[in-house]
């Protein structure tokens, strides 16, 4: 009951689903429908226990009186605000909720920071780590420096044979590079899919045997 | 004696394998008798007549849609004389049970459409169908009533055959190397270098007393790569544990954070040290992409990990990651199939694992013969893709210049 | 005044992030702890009421469907209750005892979508990569003849540079005789140019679709894990590899844009805030 | 201390600043840059520009947050622009929680401008759940998908909805999304469906998605904001995107010069270090 219950069940599951892709009945495909809400209810459900961890490990951070302490209750502010709003306002994407006030001017401004950092990473990135050391390593750089030309208007000033070479690097050695990517990452995902329907890769269930 | 275990083990491993499909084909069966969804029922039939009516559409065949779920026809037509007037409004498609009578709307196609498909159809019927023009006054004109013509759903796609036999043959392979793994055959596995200095890794972690943090990407466990992380986590976790360094493991979903929690702990208890394990120390930050980097940012930069490792599915989060993780001085491991995030990877981290060599590291850390054996499995397949590679292109070449025929290629490359 | 309001929170918050790039300070430290808890709990409410009140609650306790009534004990009220029993069988971890049966629904959810993917990613990822991979090696156009060969006469250049220069350290004394070795290779490599302009003009070969094979073969050898990488499985490898690279440098040029473009879109917001002052 | 040395040892926050700077000079000093168009965005507007008046409508699924709404918003905007332009019907929606805004808001200023009208020449769906189940739904039935509009209005009240059941009566769909949307779209509608896919993408992402334009599964493909800026020029209505390459093209510039500058302290660094070591002095 303890293992094979639940690999018995994930390789039902998994072959089902598997078959199902065959079988465009609309019996089994109604089942599948329905499957994959199941597979979504159950992740909805889990966002649960995810949050019950957050909440314990900034709980132990006060009760341990660790540094930073303080920002734990900003933590448990943003977060208590979220669900009381929510559960108050159910109306989630409204134009006026505060729910949705809430998400468009403290959560989306402060991803949207963050994401755009990430300009000024790449410029640090490439003035540190953008080292011709090796054949791979120049190729690399070249490559980079060639399309970042090719694909803004300044590229098309200084010699129109850029966005010529751009479009060259993209869809002659990118492509079939990213092809070859494609297929092995394919097969990886598939021999990993069926490793853990068949009960070979069980580290979802913890440890290996 | 361990030769004799591994062949048993092998044939319980077939015996589980046969029953386990029985008991899924049995779930298809009881799905399909259990559910009862039948079609709804077509809706309010129109008015008919109208003064100056636009030439009818000719020629109309109908068909079962093949491979199809069921309650679909394929209509098709040939244009009406009046299709490009500017009193032209559409063709709409009607349906009746009876050649002559009780025909009901059933869909509408514009201007130059020749095909329609009803997907209310009834199962195991015949029906008729009439195609009428509608004019911008409100007029109709029908068609002929078409054959009649069953609606059915198919029990197989046989679209698919070509996907079905590629995916044998790919679970043939797997289950032939992993078994012939388990019956002790010596399997090689080239090197990655990235995961030999994981080891190190931990090691330099441990010398300046500093913690190693592992991000397991941002995606769920339906993700391969997430559950490659997983593998990986576990390898880790064991050897964090023999140094009984500190293992830092935020996670972006919740599910994941779950079966990480089980991961470490079974490392930890494997190697005896269960109670080195600290709960607190596996958890759940956030799900959100960037509330997530800026979570994690701040680990870094207080936290000061000797080592990170970055394994799983990863999004524009890699660079803002990877960088602020190289300005506090930590080693950086990572590995990916992400496409997108691996020249990130690699111009910020020390070392890269690409793509499927992600797939191949929990097998190469825990030298386990049946994950090595999966992997042999893969490179079979690889091999064969290789060879067909090499015949289409021949093939595709000897056709382009003219030298032969190509039609015999296209059933292999079908696409629906 | 409102809209004021709001977008000034925003850019406070904005600016708070930003300090980051100078150093982690509290400022900083708020807004992060402040968007974990904020996010943490919009996905909690998004993902019960977006999932588990429509297809769980909503069926079960108000015999309700999707709008639609459903019938207690019936095939759909059934349907609606098995996840929500599963589901509740994952709280079972916060009672070690019984921890181990929240490894049911895990096997159902991991089960079920690893046997999701797989036939999928053999066509897409798989046959049909195969078939756009099988492109003739002659006897079709080659809009990009040109750029292919400018790039091969480079390849024979740098090869035979490297070979007499490097290799054999002719030139490590004499710099006439490193001039002299470094004309005579992009001689060669010129000519090698002229020659592959004339053999593909001549619509010979196509070797655009000759460089798209070799990378594929190339870049699939490269990730042969159970053969050393020597004899011809190196030199395709480490041709694979090349690829890869050239690949990765793309993708790196091309994402350049897409940060730069979040950044100009913050840096607008914070204009347009500070022009709301003026207004 | 030699230039190199000083430069390799640079404090990476005046690259910041640098960078800071350059994107913000090209707001109150615009350059103007010309923008020419290329294959895929082109194949994506002569796509659009095939569609009937008044015919099937065109599926638009608006489905990216707001982190990468920079690049996106400029692209769907176009492309309303262009539908609205000339008359075609226009179903939106979108498979992310967050994009519910992004569409809404898109569609509501592209509507405005061309006076279009809800319900008769656009209509909004909104969101739901479950990326795959929803494509793979709408290629059954769009009324068991979205039962009703986003405002709560049965579709069947909607005219521009009526006869509207599956992919068979969407002429085009096109996706504008920073995450795998775009790719399941192709799973989930093209392959099993034969629906046509168009997609908007980061341009991040744009180079994975060359295969599958080139294996024919993506009609037409734009990529990051010159994706947007090119789709501006062929509509002859430059806005976001074209503001945008201004402020691109001088920081490429600024970057391709930070990897020459790195690198040239890095071997001067290296070639230094040899000769110290020749001489004997390390």
């Amino acid at each position: 009951m303890r293992r094979q219950l639940p690999l018995a069940l994930c390789f039902i599951f998994g072959v089902f689903t598997a078959i199902q892709y065959y079988v465009p009945h609309f019996r089994v495909q109604w089942f599948q429908e329905r499957l994959l809400q199941w597979l979504m209810t159950l992740l909805a459900f889990a966002f649960l226990l995810g949050t019950v961890s957050l909440i314990k490990v900034h709980y132990h951070k006060l009760r341990d009186r660790a540094p930073d302490r303080g920002f734990s209750l900003v933590v448990f502010a943003g977060l208590f605000t979220m669900i009381g709003l929510g559960f108050i306002h159910p109306d989630h994407h409204a134009p006026g909720s505060p729910f949705n006030q809430m998400f468009l001017n403290v959560q989306v401004p402060i991803e949207a920071t963050m994401f755009s950092l990430l300009a000024f990473y790449v410029a640090s990135a490439a003035f540190r780590a953008f080292r011709a050391r090796t054949l791979e390593a120049t190729l690399l750089l070249i490559a980079a420096a060639i399309v970042m030309l090719g694909r803004v208007p300044i590229g098309d000033l200084i010699s129109p044979k850029i966005p010529e070479a751009t479009r060259w690097i993209l869809e002659v050695p990118n492509l079939t590079a990213k092809r070859g990517v494609m297929i092995g990452v394919g097969l990886g995902m598939m021999a990993t899919a069926l490793k853990i329907m068949l009960g070979i890769e069980r580290a979802w269930m913890g440890g290996s045997d | 004696m361990g030769h004799d275990r591994g062949r048993l083990r092998g044939a319980r491993f077939v015996t589980g394998f046969v029953a386990g499909t029985l008991a899924a084909a049995a779930l298809v069966v009881c799905a399909a008798t259990l559910s009862a969804q039948e079609p709804i029922e077509p809706a309010v039939p129109e008015s008919l007549a109208a003064p100056e009516l636009l030439a009818v559409p000719t020629g109309v065949q109908v068909e079962d849609t093949p491979n199809d779920r069921g309650a679909s026809v394929n209509v098709t037509w040939e244009l009406s004389a009046d299709d490009e007037s500017l009193r032209f409004e559409g063709y709409r498609v009607y349906r009746s049970a009876h050649p002559e009578t009780g025909f009901v709307f059933a869909g509408r196609a514009g201007r130059g459409a020749t095909t329609y498909r009803d997907s209310e159809a009834p199962n195991n019927e015949p029906v008729y169908y009439r195609v009428a023009v509608g004019d911008a006054e409100g007029g109709e004109a029908f068609s002929a009533t078409s054959d009649a013509v069953t609606a059915s759903p198919q029990w197989f796609n046989d679209d698919r055959v070509n996907v079905l036999i590629a995916v044998f043959i790919f679970v043939v392979a797997i289950v032939y190397f992993v078994n012939a793994a388990r019956g002790g055959k010596e399997l090689f596995i080239r090197r990655l270098a990235g995961l030999d200095e994981v080891d190190n890794a931990v090691g330099r972690a441990t010398e300046m007393g500093k913690p190693i943090l592992y991000i397991s990407g941002l995606s769920t466990i339906s993700d391969v790569a997430t559950i490659a992380a997983i593998n990986i986590l576990g390898e880790v976790a064991k050897r964090t544990a023999e140094y009984n360094t500190r293992l830092i493991v935020p996670c972006a979903d919740p599910i994941v954070m779950a079966v990480e929690q089980e991961v470490v702990k079974e490392a930890y208890a494997k190697v005896g040290r269960p109670d080195s394990y600290n709960e607190d120390d596996v958890f759940y930050l956030t799900r959100s992409q960037f509330a997530y980097v800026a979570g994690v940012n701040g680990i870094m930069v207080r936290q000061r990990p000797a080592t990170i490792l970055y394994m799983g599915m990863f999004f524009a989060e890699s660079l803002v990651l990877a960088e602020t993780g190289a300005s506090v001085g930590a080693i950086q491991i990572a590995g990916t199939d992400a496409v997108t995030q691996l020249p990130f990877f690699i111009t910020s981290c020390d070392y890269t694992l690409i793509g499927e060599e992600l797939y191949a590291a929990s097998a190469y850390l825990s030298r386990e013969p049946v994950l090595l054996g999966g992997l042999k499995g893969q490179d079979t397949l690889k091999f064969i893709i290789g060879v067909l590679i090499v015949i289409t292109v021949i093939v595709a070449t000897l056709a382009a210049t003219g030298a032969i025929s190509n039609d015999f290629m296209t059933p292999l490359f079908i696409t629906h | 005044m409102t809209t004021l309001l709001l977008a000034t929170v925003g850019a406070i918050l904005t600016l708070c992030v930003y300090s980051f790039l100078y150093k982690d300070n509290p400022f900083y430290k708020f807004a992060e702890h402040l968007v974990v808890g904020v996010s943490a709990g919009y996905y909690l409410v998004i993902y019960t009421f977006n999932f588990i009140v429509p297809n769980v609650t909503d069926p079960v306790f108000t015999l309700n469907l999707g709008g639609e009534a459903i019938r207690l004990g019936g095939l759909d009220w059934w349907m609606a209750l098995a996840p929500g029993l599963l589901g509740l069988l994952l709280y079972t971890r916060f009672f070690p005892k019984i921890a181990w049966i929240g490894r049911w629904p895990l096997g159902i959810y991991v089960g079920g979508y690893a046997g999701l993917g797989i036939s999928p990613v053999m066509q897409a990822r798989v046959i049909n990569q195969l078939r756009a991979g099988a492109t003739p090696l002659a006897g079709t156009p080659d809009p990009f003849a040109n750029m292919t060969n400018v790039c091969l006469g480079l390849v024979i250049f740098i090869a035979v540079t490297y070979l007499l220069l490097v290799k054999r350290q002719l030139g490590a004394r004499n710099t006439g005789a490193k001039v002299g070795i470094v004309a005579l290779a992009a001689l060669v490599g010129y000519g090698g140019y002229v020659a592959l302009s004339a053999l593909s003009g001549a619509g010979v070969v196509n070797l655009t679709n000759v460089m798209l094979v070799v990378g594929l073969l190339g870049t699939l050898t490269y990730f042969f894990f159970s053969m050393r990488h020597t004899g011809v499985l190196g030199v395709l490898a480490r041709i694979g590899i090349v690829f890869l690279m050239v690949g990765f440098g793309a993708s790196f040029g091309y994402t350049v844009m897409s940060r730069i473009s979040l950044l100009i879109g913050r840096v607008g917001f914070l204009i347009d805030w500070v022009g709301m002052f003026f207004s | 201390m030699s230039w190199y040395d000083w430069l390799l040892g640079i404090d990476r926050r005046w690259i910041f600043l640098t960078i800071a700077i350059a994107v913000v000079i090209p707001f109150f000093a615009p350059l103007g840059l010309p923008v020419v168009v290329t294959p895929p965005v082109q194949n994506l507007y002569d796509a659009v520009e095939a569609l009937e008046p008044d015919g099937k409508p065109l599926l638009l699924s608006i489905d990216y947050t707001p982190a990468t709404s920079p690049e996106l918003e400029p692209m769907s905007s176009g492309v309303l622009r262009h539908a609205f332009r000339k008359d075609i019907p226009v179903i939106v929606m979108t498979l992310h929680p967050a994009g519910y805004g992004m569409a809404e808001s898109a569609i509501l200023a592209a509507a405005e401008e061309f006076g279009k009208e809800y319900g008769e020449d656009y209509v909004f769906l909104g969101f739901q759940p479950g990326t795959s189940a929803v494509i793979l739904g709408l290629g059954v039935n769009i009324r068991t998908v979205f039962p009703e509009d986003a405002y709560g209005t049965p579709l069947s009240e909607l005219p521009v909805m009526e006869g509207i059941r599956n992919y068979d009566d969407v002429s085009l769909l096109i996706t504008f999304a920073g995450w795998s949307a775009a790719e399941a779209w192709i799973y989930y509608a093209h392959q099993p469906s034969g629906q046509i896919v168009g997609a908007g993408v980061t341009a991040v992402m744009a180079t994975d998605y060359y295969p599958y334009l080139d294996a024919g599964q993506l009609v037409g493909l734009l990529g990051g904001m010159r994706g947007a800026a090119e789709y501006e020029r062929l509509i002859d209505r430059p806005d976001a995107g074209a503001r945008g390459m201004d402020s691109q093209s001088v920081i490429h510039l600024i970057i391709i010069l930070l990897i020459v500058l790195g690198n040239a302290a890095y071997f001067a660094s290296r070639r230094a270090r040899r000769l110290a070591q020749a001489r004997g002095e390390i």
